[in-house]
């Protein structure tokens, strides 16, 4: 048995001795006696080294099973990672400090959260960012929030938003008292008309994911100015590699951005930990959640950075807060930070460019050489729906037989693909053989 | 030295490349970004460099004691990180099939068998990210609870004057309605007060246990039955659940639901601010009420009828679970049991050696921590709290939580934890006992602390006031 | 194409331009033409992303075979490495300094090695210990050259000593002039009466391995007595993890001991990076090869580290060095320290007896369940030689075909086996089994 | 701050912990040990704490800029730490059947493929552990050679003046004499002195190319052909590979076993003084007489009739070899060589923006590093290159190599390498420029540095005098 305890059996007993008491056990005398827990109270198994303890780990770890190539995405991307994201952001100092309440000695995580903040304003076009937030999902249901009052209640979402954003927004939406109106997508991509229909006074906002659900790219830019012209805010759900080459959320109109921002150097990790980022216009500034970073003085006028604009938050706020977020995911946002400034604009503008041409060839290919068919018409990015007469299940279950996982089934005959700039030719070249195998 | 990464950068350095485009370049045939993004341009050693200097300025427990009240600032065993990083744990699709991840649907499954041992409770949900996301999350398996059993009437939420502020503002988050419980003279919860404050509108008390002062609730019982009895809800607080571990089950105690924080009582890191985790468990009767998707069995379940739906993408901080599940595997029934103790032998002993020097917010045993308030040196020698502080900060110790729980003036709220052996309280006691010292003797001397950081105490009034809050050409 | 070189294209260029040249070529365009490499001279690959490089050593690295189980030792030792050893020696800090010469920005790093040095003299029992060197066998040859002196040229050496270090001796001692007998050992160790008929005058040293090759422990008190009648200088060669529990060096009586420090945190990696440790009597402290760390003051009375005894080395000496010796295996030492600091003096007693424990279980089931029987009549430590009718190839083929690396095959009918505290008995009992199977 | 980690220990604390003993434990029989090692007592907690704050009182490349001529202290990738810390290497016995060690051959293969090609030779060797065991080794091959010729009167090795330390030591250690070299005037060798010593004793000429002054040696195909007519070999010292990269190879130059730093030129991490490796390369005709084993084709060939035996244990330091592969294979054949002309260009850059200020040893173009001269300040001022070296510290740069090579009074040697930006290389010179300032205005200010150290400078002499080597209670 291990445990993590630093003293020494003689010194408890001393600090036990300097209390007056006899054992451990003693200091919880005053406890009433109802609620002690009893030896037999409680089930779990003898304590162990940390070297079985690793075993068992890892043997748990070998019952996944571990593809090489995969194609799935739908919200949690394969990205190569550079070595040197692991190697620093694993540094004990980030790893085991706090949030940094006492600026003085946490500089240097002030100052990796402001760069941050800069990062992800670049990448939306937005004035500010905050430290960031849970994850994508939580980020858009944030978002939402910003933009309620009492009179603005009402949100239009189109049906091309992920089903899961969905579900976080509506649970979040059910909360905050808000309605979530779902805007119909036949052709994968919300349709200005339709929008139009749906637009009125009351609304608060309309959110969009670029690119969609589907892969396909939103016409941001004509929806939100079709909103903006009855006061609707807009907010586009980004993906943070696309942001690179697709108008930034500012310029497609939108005033508030979001994102899950997993796709800047987290492993895919089986969900989580991830990271939601949000920006926003300078105007809703002081509706932003969470922590965010600013820049001071000290008192001999030095640059120093320090959590501001606290009045938001809920330990200065209580029930009046804009929300309750205290943790965050400040290790990720780092992580992203330094995935950003190794690749830089020219390097991750190279990975959005290697997505898309791997997905478009693939998507040729896949066309080309199998009965398999694109379903929708639009423009994508690094995703995109097929539609095939063989079932899913078996195209799937062949490719996992040859060790590869194929897209998400997105129904019996639908399946979405994904390839990212990890994706090679030799590699897709067998996968559209394997499939042609099944569905030539 | 503190230039920022977009500062160290010059036009044309490169980081990381990628490997050569294999196949036909394809050009987007929509509209693209008219202004380019501007990353920095550093090259790979810049970027090593940059952040081993940052790191530099930042203190973790890895370097010092930490005796941050409410936060639990154990020591993060690096085993934890090992298993974590695991590539079977890390390369895994979130929406792989479920036949191919069954070892982390184990993960899951033991993870929730063991904490519901802990606590008392029957089943546990991972989605919450964080405490307060914990919390929130809590609240509306409440409020669905209520909802279904069309108690639609239950809109008031109870929580102590003495509590976190995330439980007020994610009640509020949830939909309900805040009332203040007092604490009495004994810095608990003020039972014949609950009493008559709790009828039919009653959705749910928040409460944790110990309380922030560090004190035992000894009426808990009584408090849960009044609750129960008036029809509402028990919530509890996990944040302190270091002080109870295999001692006394918040599920014991009536509690309903309950959040943890695995980033705290469960040794994983806190990582500057976050990844935390918040599982919530809750009762049987609760179970059908909770997040969806629920995972059991090495399945997981999308259809839940009666869930409140999803409160996160996919299944939670997985990468936290892992860790906390390899302290509680390391620990096990013996050595939980002994954390909470020596946990609360800690903080009695540095109470009881703080005392002959310090005042104490309130004259009782504490549990896992205790709260001091310097009051009075702040009326006789103008030295604040925060003074304090800052001294200790530059004698090596990370200063305990400063002003908080509002009930106590001037408050220091002190948790060393039961990772810190007793030489490092020792060392403790010796400094705070200076820096009084030097309160009488040169309290402007104490008022200028800390010196020995990068920077000194900054204007924060400034920051808030004219918000800078990212890099631009100009603002350096 | 990668490269890590910093500066930009228009900064090389400005350059270029600031020294009067055109190219990088005119760099070099002061070289004599006939050693100037044509483009063609040279055949290498193109150049790849870190992605490409890692993928294919991951490849690489999946063609080796990974034994979850393995009772191999003969120098190579698997035991379990705390997370912390390299959580804390991958550091950057550590992992990317040079050899400390400047003292004042490497006193963390100095200090460290102070600390292992001192944990070397704590196992040895000796008075002062160098910084490191290459490996147990230079160590040991570096050990000889320590004793030679010109009426000394000749080393008794025990057949029971690792034939690898034997080589490495028998290669070091002909580069000094030193001739190597090597002394029969028909039971295992090294009998007295063999010793003593071999000594003489002009010998200068005996080197011992503790415990040997077969895994049996020498008696080294009384060899080394025997031999210091003669004058003859005892060198141990001591396992860092049997030394907690054996006689140290010292108490043996030897003068210096030398030793593999690869058990102390050192993970198998094909052989290396290992470490050499080496520690002797003050008396021989001048002699010691290279670096040695030193505690002075600095200019202000502090207590402060160096590199100390330069005279003795190569850059300060040159062709009158001791040794040529300039890296050394600092990295690994400080893993060593590490090591030593996590387990304590308890914890390096119980990793001692538990190798002892397991490997007296494995012996015993094996002669008692299977028809191997014990070589050697000694007492061992944690790893002994079995004999067996059955092939030694049979033997070990059938346990590498249930994923078993069995002992190393010392002959057709000879097998040196190893437990340390990493194997556990539901798996010798599986091996106990297997063996059964084949040699029953 | 610098506690030992004997003194921050205390009786009785406790790191890791093993799993239980699960057979019957076994006493040994033989005499036990009668004083136990006294290693120190810290929990894991304490053991972080210890080495974290050990860590931030160094400086590595991955801080500072670290100019130290000779040293080629370039950036040192983080991916090659992946590549050598993948279970399928680390996990790896060595005498493991050959068929299951296929991986490491192959790595083994591909790197001494890839060598040969850089270097121009047919062969290498991978035993050697560092530079120093490669001279070793290398001269071990050719007094084998020379033996097994029956050439046994061939004995002195030539060595330059301006050689590195480790080429007469280690030519010693193989059991030759050395002579000397000298330079001539422009810094080379002087070919005429040589042709005269060159005779039938000649076993070998040591040489590195650049020399240790940073100057190619022009008339080195003069010079590898006086030593092969007087029938010796010609050996290369592969510190300053470096620089020709790509652009020229020893092989092709006349030398006939070469040794590389790998842990220099390919950018494997120093590590504070190791490990290293230094393998050794060969023509073809002195294959045979190699130290063994050889691993050829996938087989590790243990009988080597005229091998000169074996150097070290097993292959060599496997996992600096990996590390070396993984930056070979990213470079590639144009990364290579870009890699040494820009070498190259910023160690031109740097002389010829020093030089305004500083008087350069020789008035030649440099390759990849230069030596500086400080006689005219220590003359004229009083300071020396080791004032400015400290002064250096102080401004947050690694000191040049001081005080070598030896023919160079007060000398810095200075080597930048191409990892560095431009930007760093003008700090530098703004550096170096504003040290000479402070040596003619305040020089005494001059000689008190470094004082933003830990500690000041230290007292050697005492330290040599009066050794104390280890921790003992006492000596604090």
């Amino acid at each position: 048995m291990s445990d993590y305890i630093a003293s020494s059996p003689e010194e408890l007993q001393a600090m036990l001795d300097s209390l007056g008491l006899k054992d451990l056990d003693a200091l919880t005398g005053h406890l009433p006696e109802a609620v002690l827990l009893k030896e037999d109270g409680w089930d779990l198994p003898e304590g162990m080294s940390e070297f079985e303890a690793l075993a068992k780990l890892k043997k748990m770890a070998s019952h996944n099973r571990i593809y090489e190539d995969l194609y799935r995405g739908a919200g949690a991307y394969r990205h190569y990672i550079p070595s040197l994201v692991n190697a620093l952001s694993s540094r004990g100092e980030f790893l085991t400090a706090y949030t940094p309440y006492q600026a003085e000695m946490s500089q240097g995580l002030l100052q990796s959260i402001f760069e941050y903040q800069t990062m992800i304003c670049e990448l939306t076009g937005m004035d500010v960012s905050n430290a960031s937030v849970y994850d994508g999902a939580t980020a858009a249901a944030e978002a939402l929030l910003m933009c309620r009052d009492p009179k603005h209640r009402r949100v239009l979402v189109p049906a091309s938003v992920h089903p899961q954003i969905l579900q976080v927004i509506r649970t979040y939406g059910e909360a905050y008292g808000m309605e979530i109106t779902v805007l119909e997508c036949p052709h994968g991509v919300l349709e200005e008309s339709v929008l139009r229909e749906a637009l009125s006074e009351d609304i608060a906002c309309l959110l969009l994911q670029q690119p969609n659900y589907f892969g396909l790219i939103e016409d941001a830019e004509t929806l939100f100015a079709a909103a903006a012209e009855k006061k609707v805010k807009g907010i586009l759900h980004i993906n943070p590699i696309a942001a690179a080459l697709l108008p930034s959320a500012k310029e497609a109109g939108a005033v508030i951005a979001v994102g899950e921002g997993q796709p800047l150097g987290m492993p895919l990790n089986f969900g989580g930990p991830y990271l939601g980022f949000m920006a926003s216009v300078s105007a809703m500034m002081r509706k932003l959640p969470g922590r965010i970073v600013g820049q001071s003085t000290d008192h001999e006028g030095r640059r120093a950075y320090v959590l501001t604009l606290q009045a938001r938050e809920q330990h200065i706020r209580r029930e009046k807060a804009s929300s309750s977020i205290c943790s965050n995911q400040a290790l990720c946002a780092l992580r992203a930070a330094i995935y950003c400034s190794a690749m830089g604009t020219e390097g991750i503008e190279q990975v959005a460019a290697h997505c898309v041409s791997n997905a478009h060839y693939l998507a040729h290919e896949l066309c080309e050489k199998t009965k398999l068919r694109l379903k929708y018409p639009g423009e994508f990015f690094h995703e995109f729906v097929t539609v095939s007469e063989v079932p899913s299940g078996v195209l799937l279950k062949h490719l996992e037989d040859h060790g590869i996982l194929g897209g998400l089934p997105l129904s019996d005959h639908e399946i979405l693909w994904c390839a990212t700039e990890v994706n090679n030719k030799e590699n897709m070249d067998h996968l559209v053989e394997l499939i042609g195998e099944v569905a030539a | 030295m503190s230039q920022l990464i977009f500062e160290r950068g010059t036009q044309g350095h490169r980081g990381v490349a990628l490997p050569k485009l294999q196949v036909p370049a394809y050009t987007l045939k929509t509209k693209l970004r008219a202004e380019k993004p501007q990353l920095p341009s550093v090259s790979e050693l810049e970027v090593v460099r940059h952040y081993t200097e940052c790191s530099q300025r930042v203190k973790g427990v890895d370097h010092v004691f930490y005796p941050l009240g409410s936060c639990t600032m154990k020591y993060n065993p690096k085993v934890n990180e090992d298993a974590a990083n695991l590539e079977g744990f890390t390369a895994i699709h979130p929406l792989a099939p479920e036949e191919d991840v069954q070892g982390c649907l184990e993960v899951v499954a033991t993870l929730e068998k063991y904490l519901t041992q802990i606590t008392g409770m029957d089943a546990f949900c991972f989605q919450p990210a964080a405490g307060a996301h914990g919390e929130f999350s809590g609240l509306m398996t409440i409020r669905n609870y209520l909802k279904r059993h069309h108690e639609d009437q239950r809109t008031v939420v109870f929580v102590p004057d003495s509590a976190h502020g995330t439980n007020p503002a994610s009640a509020v988050m949830a939909g309900f309605t805040v009332k203040q419980i007092p604490s009495n003279a004994e810095g608990n919860v003020d039972v014949e007060a609950l009493r008559a404050m709790a009828d039919e509108t009653t959705a749910a008390l928040m409460l944790t246990n110990p309380n922030t002062l560090g004190l035992f609730e000894k009426d808990i019982m009584e408090i849960t039955k009044i609750i129960h009895d008036a029809g509402g809800l028990v919530y509890y607080d996990g944040a302190n659940l270091n002080a109870i571990m295999g001692i006394a089950r918040p599920g014991d105690m009536g509690f309903d639901v309950v959040h943890l924080n695995l980033h705290k009582t469960f040794s994983t890191p806190h990582g500057g601010g976050g990844p935390g985790s918040g599982p919530i468990g809750v009762k049987r009767h609760l179970i059908p009420y909770l997040p969806s998707p629920r995972i059991e069995n090495g399945r997981i379940h999308e259809d839940c009828p009666e869930s409140l739906g999803r409160m996160k993408m996919f299944y939670g901080n997985f990468g936290v679970m892992v860790r906390a599940l390899t302290y509680v595997m390391i620990l096990g029934k013996e050595g939980l049991r002994r954390t909470s103790q020596v946990a609360v032998l800690n903080a009695r002993y540095l109470e009881h050696e703080l005392s002959r020097n310090y005042d104490m917010a309130i004259d009782q045993p504490c549990m896992h921590e205790f709260v001091m308030t310097l009051k009075r040196q702040h009326h006789d020698l103008g030295v604040s709290a925060m003074d304090i502080a800052k001294g200790m900060i530059d004698r090596g110790i990370h200063p305990p939580t400063m002003y908080f729980p509002l009930i106590v003036e001037e408050a220091l709220m002190v948790e060393p934890t039961e990772t810190e052996p007793k030489g490092v309280l020792d060392e403790a006691v010796r400094v705070l006992s200076e820096l009084l010292d030097l309160a009488a003797s040169d309290s402007q001397a104490l008022r200028a602390c800390p010196t020995t950081t990068p920077v000194g105490r900054i204007d924060e009034v400034q920051a808030a006031r004219h918000p800078i809050l990212r890099w631009q050409k100009g603002n350096e």
